[in-house]
């Protein structure tokens, strides 16, 4: 089994022609073997991260999972109990916040509540000393990014939770920082708003190109749309970190898989290799193809991750990979089926633009995957 | 915590230290000094001596001080409760009747402790309410002298109970008095402590008052320490406010624990 | 009745350890079974609470300084009574009417600081030397009872009010400044702070133990002759006394010649009856101290019309500096 | 504090039984009417209607235009005004300190400052003397270390002797409130100030500041009345000139046995007082204090 | 034009097979054309709306758009300036929030800082004076439905943001509430626990039939799967209310149509009904046929709702609704492609399973849609 620990986090290989963030002046944000404590209790553990200059990179992991700290960290409001934090080629790690120069929106917004809107937003203007008249212009340009031109004037308690957080927003991007913190900084907002504020972030990190953004979120899309390389935290490790794509499509461990978008983990075994890069497992009766970007070794055991899009209705020919399961539930949400089987004893789902006639419960569907986009991952190492 | 580098903390640090020094640490350190002192003749004291101590144990002294320790807890809580109830039944009320009696518990803190005293003994000397001789007048007079300020403390104190916890808590099904006791009181319990710590160290200094109509056998530190200073009992006064402000130092570090425990929450 | 009797007093003589009045309501209590219970204020304060509480007295027996004794008299504070040894007290030490006699006596003076001084100041016109700027202070009139007395004894030494209080006016420029209290002017002669203050012999003697520093004096008037007069303690049975028995009883016994025997090796004052002729240490240095000191009286009653004028007269004056 | 209660939540809370839910605030009431404002009534109505007399104005008008009164209301006007300014501002710094950048010991400090308020305010002065006396600690060293004639520090017998003293004495009422203000200030808003680029300086004035305001109100309308009703500390120090109603108030009462003027000067100490009360919490809502409480 | 006013919601008709809650003895909850001011600012505006016992209704809309607010005046948190709320039979507008037996969780949470985790869970079924055997007893079992059972002596500072957040959703829970409001209940979860809690709220609603739930979200997903009726908030006023998947299939405005999942709203006239229900209309040079629920009048300029999964590759052959136009761009979303083209000069959206192979930018694509899932929606009223 192969044992995953923070420090030999699996890195995957980036894939061709996949968004690469451009190298340029930026700050490179580093944690170098950073370790954080609250009281007794280690919540982030030896971290090792490198955010390139002018890159996103999504932090996602299950509540509590270290995420925050994090942040946290890197803003200056916790020290690390041992590491240093980089900012650009600056050790930061004994430097005031107010040295830093960073932005940061967070969780629950922390706006100034004896500040109107627009003095909230004004003040990191304010306190860089920036000129009145760049303040006064500036102020509204943020405002009407988000959205909110019309409640300049408004205090915080007058707000609803969407606008407080758009708030938090603008006032972190107004004095234009060369690396920005992002707290799940879209997830009071509905989801036409969160679209424009992705656009809005990808829009600025276009014109900026050297803005460096580290940003948490729980939502897999936010991630996979903004971010170029995306890291999975689990209690206080890094479980895994990958070019967004790379480690969607092949993720390195079990939890990667099941926590960047849905996963069909099957068991497989009788791992044999089959040309470059790809090889034959066994799974119940039938033989599978799959990729095997991990180089797992032949006979291992392992899981084979079908991702349930990407599950499709196998005619009545004879293709590869196709399994024959029993329909258990058929699920309607708006702009997809979800459909549950049961092939070989296992359960697995499967997601299909929506039908006029969905299949039925008890059905017999034969289903099947292009071996090309179904991975072996190793079975995580037991935890405790 | 105020975030700053470890040079500005220490910059911090080299001008409050030395501010904090000369203006407490060293009046305080004078009364423990002359506390200690045989003689004082020079800058410093001269020789030193236990013996104040052991005079203050053997007399009547530590009445004086069950006495000051008794009358400020009674009053403070007395004044805490009342306080509470006042500034409780005053919450959220916006409209002018509510404004005025508001102004109207403020009014105690506005009368000199001297007025409160001579006041006090004049209207509880006569008929219908005999008070004067007995214990109940100073502990009135403790009560009225504290009285607006633990109204005060509370009612700030209530300004910045969350709202919403509160809310929360009725739609959970909890009932004013409910609510109250489970949520609104622990929340201010940290304010409620101020608000005690505060009227109970004001009770254990005051003299004003308590001298003019204090009764026989119910002589509090202050008036003790008066008595002496006043005859030019130097040394011996030190010594009881030595003492006083060593017991009004247990009692408050005591309740400054109880405080942070509940602000931790 | 209730086993109890409440005495209010003056401060001063429950100083220091034994005190003359700790030592006293012990054995009155061990004598009788009466327990004492005892409130100490201001000379002033004492009487003001009194006449405060007049429609629900607490107390049975008071004492005091002049004039306020007087004044609880002339307020009908007092009743009469004649203590069991009254005929051993003089008659100018006693109330015509009965109301209070004289307990301990008591005269006012002056301290310097002998480390500092070489010699005490000789005179009134002594105390003017600019030497003696900000290091010269007494009591306040009308706010302490020495302070009274100091204005009193400038109006008898300079012949008339207005002469003493123009002495005073010119003394203001050597004053530190106004104090309500005279005993806490010791300390600061002991320690050099001050040379001089105004005292009282009761208390400057028990406190000359823990102020090595300070010696008494009386200084000489313009006409060259040391003159001071009785401040003493009176003591009286309160008018509507909840327990006038006990009072009686305590009265007496504070008078009688048993406790009149330590009033100067206890308290440092001189015991008022004339049977009574201890020989002390205290009582040979008071003695000594009167020594050539021409004692005179003052009108009390007069003294008390006047107070509030003479007050005003005196701040006015010094407010002119 | 009065609008801080009523401005602490601003959204439409049910209004049911506005008068009943007054009802509340009858026992609180009737304790302070008997306890409290009887025995006042019976000053004003002495100051206004000598016992023995008819109800006049004469006397109060003699007292008012007395020398002694004007002085009086002078010293206590400017003493009361400095020394509360001073506490203010004290008060504010060594909260912050202790707060935010709690030195080593920081805890302790504050229990001391907390034990300040307990001494009976007559005996700091006997410190004050022992220190800054012209034979005190101070002196002493200056005169040895400099080999002066005269010793230099001379300020304790003065105006400002009293408001150095009522100033270390009464700044721990300010520092109580702000304590416990400070301790409710999120955090989060600290950091996300420090964030943007606020230095210390910044985050104290715009965020700290605002926020502790209702406590600074509170911390400093206490310290006013205190130091305008303060009497032990004048008297002790008893600065030449220096006289206050307080006072003049106990002067008259006890030592002149003049109860009436004593009355006469203990209403206008009263009238006083809540007038300066109320400027100062006008002063403070001018400067922003309105949404203090409003967080 | 059509007037939309929240007084005349347009109410579309349930579709067959669709779940309907079952109308059981529990609490319905009523606005009687309520109105709520904050300051002089109406932010409800006569809102007439019935929850029906055992059912699920949820609220979006737009940040600033009133949800809280309806749930705050259902709590009695606010008090209307007008109108009638009703839980039950019982007109509850003038009651007490306590009498109410109400459960809410809040969009910030709102936890009791000075209790633990598990006395906040208890606070409810205390204060309703519940049996002590009891509490033991529903506590931990509340804590463990929502994955926090190992917390329960923690303090809610030392709880990351998702951590409240599940607490708060327990403490609602814990007294079994016959009404259930909740304001996004599921805003700081990740993906995972935020599909097992709704998952978990499922059940709770099957295993308690009597629960009536008002759940504010921004979350379409949540709102499809969870809800029975979905109601479309906008600046106060209920643009829109509807059994959600009618909702979705049929927009009544083009508001919903916009804000209920992603749709491509081509505008297009000449319209000719075309058999029952049907319609056909005419788009640039194209003719479309489509479904007409709302019973457009014939020649009205109107709006087709076409939405971005139900476009499909057209083969070469002669098909309906085939549109020919040109790439614009090219997104990867784990686990979709979504394709921006234009045809006619208006963009379209079309999102399809990931392909191996996507298509390029400029390439000509004919695209196609079935004229059942595409609907006829009239142009929103000029608003102001
Ligand atoms: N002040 C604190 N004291 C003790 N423990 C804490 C404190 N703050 C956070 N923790 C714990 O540290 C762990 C990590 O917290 P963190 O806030 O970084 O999580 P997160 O990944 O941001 O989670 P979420 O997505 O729920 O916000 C959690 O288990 C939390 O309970
Ligand atoms: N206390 C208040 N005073 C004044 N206006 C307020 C107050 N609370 C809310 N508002 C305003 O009322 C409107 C509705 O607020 P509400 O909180 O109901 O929005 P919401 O739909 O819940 O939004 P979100 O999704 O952002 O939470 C908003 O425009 C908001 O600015
Ligand atoms: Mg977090
Ligand atoms: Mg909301």
């Amino acid at each position: 089994m192969v044992d995953i620990t923070a420090q030999e986090i699996e890195r995957c290989a980036p894939l061709d022609g996949v968004r690469t963030a451009s190298r340029t002046s930026g700050s490179r944000i580093g944690f170098e073997d950073v370790s954080v404590a609250y009281g007794g209790l280690t919540v982030l553990k030896s971290l090792t991260l490198t955010v390139h200059p002018g890159e996103i990179v999504a932090l996602i992991g299950p509540s509590g999972s270290g995420k925050t700290t994090a942040l946290r960290v890197v803003a200056g409001f916790v020290r690390p109990s041992s590491g240093r934090i980089m900012i650009g080629d600056r050790d930061v790690t004994d430097l005031a916040p107010y040295d830093r120069q960073i932005g940061m929106v967070v969780q629950n917004y922390a706006l100034f509540p004896h500040m109107r809107v627009e003095d909230n937003v004004a003040f990191g203007l304010q306190a860089q000393g920036a000129p009145r008249d760049v303040i006064r212009q500036r102020v509204p340009e943020c405002l009407a990014m988000v959205g909110m031109s019309a409640y300049g004037k408004r205090y915080p308690r007058e707000l609803s939770g969407g606008q407080q957080q758009r708030v938090a927003i603008a006032r972190a991007l107004a004095p234009k920082p060369q690396v920005l913190l992002l707290d799940e900084p879209l997830s009071a907002l509905d989801t036409q708003i969160r679209r424009a504020m992705i656009d809005e972030i990808a829009k600025l990190h276009h014109d900026l190109p050297d803005l460096t953004v580290l940003y948490v979120t729980h939502d897999q899309t936010e991630a996979l749309t903004l971010a170029n390389h995306i890291g999975i935290m689990r209690d206080g490790e890094m479980q895994a970190f990958g070019e967004a794509q790379a480690l969607f499509r092949h993720p390195p461990t079990r939890f990667a898989a099941e926590f960047l978008g849905r996963a069909n983990l099957l068991s497989v075994g009788g791992l044999t290799a089959a040309g470059p890069g790809e090889a034959r497992v066994r799974f119940g009766g039938a033989e599978l193809l799959a990729r095997n970007p991990h180089n797992l070794p032949e006979g291992r055991d392992c899981l084979l991750c079908v991702r349930p899009h990407h599950m499709r209705f196998a005619g009545e020919g004879a293709v590869a990979n196709a399994l024959t399961g029993v329909v258990q539930s058929v699920q309607w949400q708006g702009d997809v089926h979800n459909i549950t089987l049961t092939a070989e004893g296992e359960s697995l789902r499967m997601t299909c633009v929506p039908m006029a006639v969905p299949p039925a419960l008890g059905d017999q569907l034969r289903v099947c995957f292009d071996p090309s986009e179904v991975t072996l991952v190793p079975e995580d190492a037991p935890r405790g | 915590m105020l975030a700053g580098s470890r040079a500005w903390r220490l910059a911090v640090w080299a001008v409050v230290l030395p501010l904090f020094a000369v203006l407490y640490g060293l009046p305080i350190a004078v009364i423990v000094l002359a506390s200690l002192a045989r003689t004082w003749n020079g800058a410093l004291p001269g020789e030193f001596t236990l013996l104040h101590y052991a005079e203050a144990f053997r007399s009547d002294s530590l009445d004086a001080l069950v006495t000051s320790l008794m009358t400020g807890a009674i009053a403070s809580t007395a004044a805490l409760a009342c306080g509470t109830w006042a500034a409780l039944a005053l919450r959220r009320r916006v409209r002018l009747p509510a404004r005025l009696l508001e102004a109207v518990f403020f009014v105690p803190s506005a009368v000199p402790s001297v007025s409160v005293g001579l006041g006090l003994l004049v209207a509880f000397s006569q008929p219908p309410f005999l008070l004067n001789g007995t214990r109940a007048i100073v502990l009135i007079a403790h009560f009225v002298l504290v009285f607006a300020f633990t109204f005060g403390n509370v009612t700030a104190g209530l300004a910045r109970v969350p709202a919403e916890c509160e809310q929360i808590a009725e739609s959970l099904g909890a009932r004013p008095f409910y609510r109250l006791r489970r949520v609104t009181l622990p929340l201010l319990t940290p304010y409620l402590i101020a608000a005690f710590s505060l009227s109970f160290a004001l009770s254990m200094g005051e003299l004003g008052a308590t001298i003019m109509v204090y009764p026989p056998g119910w002589v509090t530190m202050p008036v003790r320490i008066f008595a002496l200073s006043d005859r030019g009992a130097i040394f011996d006064a030190a010594t009881l406010t030595t003492i006083l402000g060593v017991a009004t130092l247990i009692v408050l570090t005591v309740l400054s624990r109880v405080s942070s425990r509940a602000m931790l929450r | 009745d209730s086993g109890v009797v409440t005495i209010y007093s003056a401060d001063g003589l429950h100083d220091g350890s034994p005190s003359w009045y700790g030592k006293h309501f012990d054995a009155f209590t061990k004598a009788t079974g009466i327990k004492v219970q005892f409130v100490e204020a201001g000379s002033g304060g004492v009487v003001d609470r009194l006449s405060k509480e007049k429609s629900n007295t607490q107390a049975d027996v008071l004492v005091t300084l002049p004039p306020f004794m007087q004044k609880a008299a002339s307020e009908g504070l007092l009743q009469a009574y004649t203590p069991a040894g009254g005929d051993m007290i003089e008659a100018r030490d006693k109330d015509a009417g009965g109301l209070y006699a004289a307990m301990i006596n008591n005269y006012p003076n002056f301290i310097y600081n002998a480390s500092v001084l070489k010699e005490a100041p000789a005179s009134y016109e002594a105390l003017l030397d600019p030497k003696f700027a900000k290091k010269l202070q007494y009591s306040t009139p009308g706010q302490a009872g020495d302070g009274t007395a100091l204005m009193l004894q400038t109006f008898h030494v300079f012949g008339g009010k207005e002469a003493g209080l123009a002495y005073l006016k010119k003394l203001e420029a050597n004053n530190l400044g106004p104090s309500a209290s005279t005993g806490k002017l010791t300390a600061l002669v002991n320690k050099g702070e001050l040379y001089v203050a105004n005292g009282d012999m009761q208390m400057n003697l028990a406190q000359s133990a823990s102020n090595p520093n300070i010696k008494i004096f009386i200084p000489a008037g313009p006409d060259g002759k040391k003159s001071t007069f009785a401040l003493p303690y009176y003591i009286g049975l309160v008018a509507n006394a909840p327990d006038a028995e006990n009072g009686k009883k305590l009265i007496d016994f504070l008078l009688s010649k048993d406790a009149q025997e330590d009033v100067s090796s206890v308290a440092g004052g001189f015991p008022v009856r004339t049977d009574v002729k201890p020989d002390d240490e205290n009582f040979k240095k008071l003695n000594a101290m009167l020594d050539g000191v021409e004692i005179w009286s003052p009108d009390w009653t007069k003294v008390l019309d006047g107070l509030k004028a003479d007050v005003a007269a005196y701040k006015q004056a010094i407010s002119g500096n | 504090m009065a609008d801080l209660a009523a401005h602490a939540v601003a959204s439409p809370r049910p209004g049911r039984s506005f008068r009943a839910g007054l009802l509340w605030v009858v026992p609180p009431l009737l304790v302070l009417l008997v306890l409290f404002f009887y025995p006042l009534s019976l000053i004003v109505r002495e100051a206004l209607a000598p016992e023995g007399e008819g109800a006049s104005l004469l006397h109060i008008e003699t007292v008012l235009r007395s020398r002694e009164f004007v002085s009086g209301l002078y010293h206590t006007v400017v003493i009361a005004g400095s020394a509360t300014a001073g506490c203010l501002v004290l008060g504010f710094v060594l909260s912050l300190v202790i707060a935010f950048i709690p030195f080593p010991g920081a805890p302790i400090a504050g229990r001391l400052i907390d034990m300040i308020i307990a001494l009976p305010t007559f005996l700091m002065t006997l410190a004050f003397t022992f220190i800054y006396g012209s034979a005190g600690l101070l002196n002493g060293l200056l005169v040895d270390a400099f080999h002066l004639e005269q010793p230099p520090v001379d300020f304790l017998y003065s105006q400002w002797g009293v408001i150095l003293a009522e100033i270390t004495v009464f700044t721990p009422f300010v520092m109580r409130p702000l304590l416990a203000a400070f301790s409710t200030i999120e955090p989060a808003q600290l950091e996300v100030a420090s964030s943007l680029g606020a230095r210390p300086f910044r985050v104290i004035r715009q965020i700290i500041l605002p926020a502790s305001l209702p406590a600074l109100l509170a911390g400093g309308s206490l310290c006013l009345l205190l130091t305008v009703n303060e009497f032990g500390i004048v008297l002790f120090i008893g600065a030449k000139d220096v006289i206050t109603l307080p006072m003049l108030v106990y002067a008259k009462a006890i030592q002149e046995f003049d109860y009436t003027s004593a009355c006469v000067i203990a209403v206008v100490n009263v009238v006083l007082s809540l007038g300066l009360y109320g400027l100062y919490r006008a002063i403070i809502s001018h400067f922003g204090g309105g949404n203090a409480g409003r967080v």
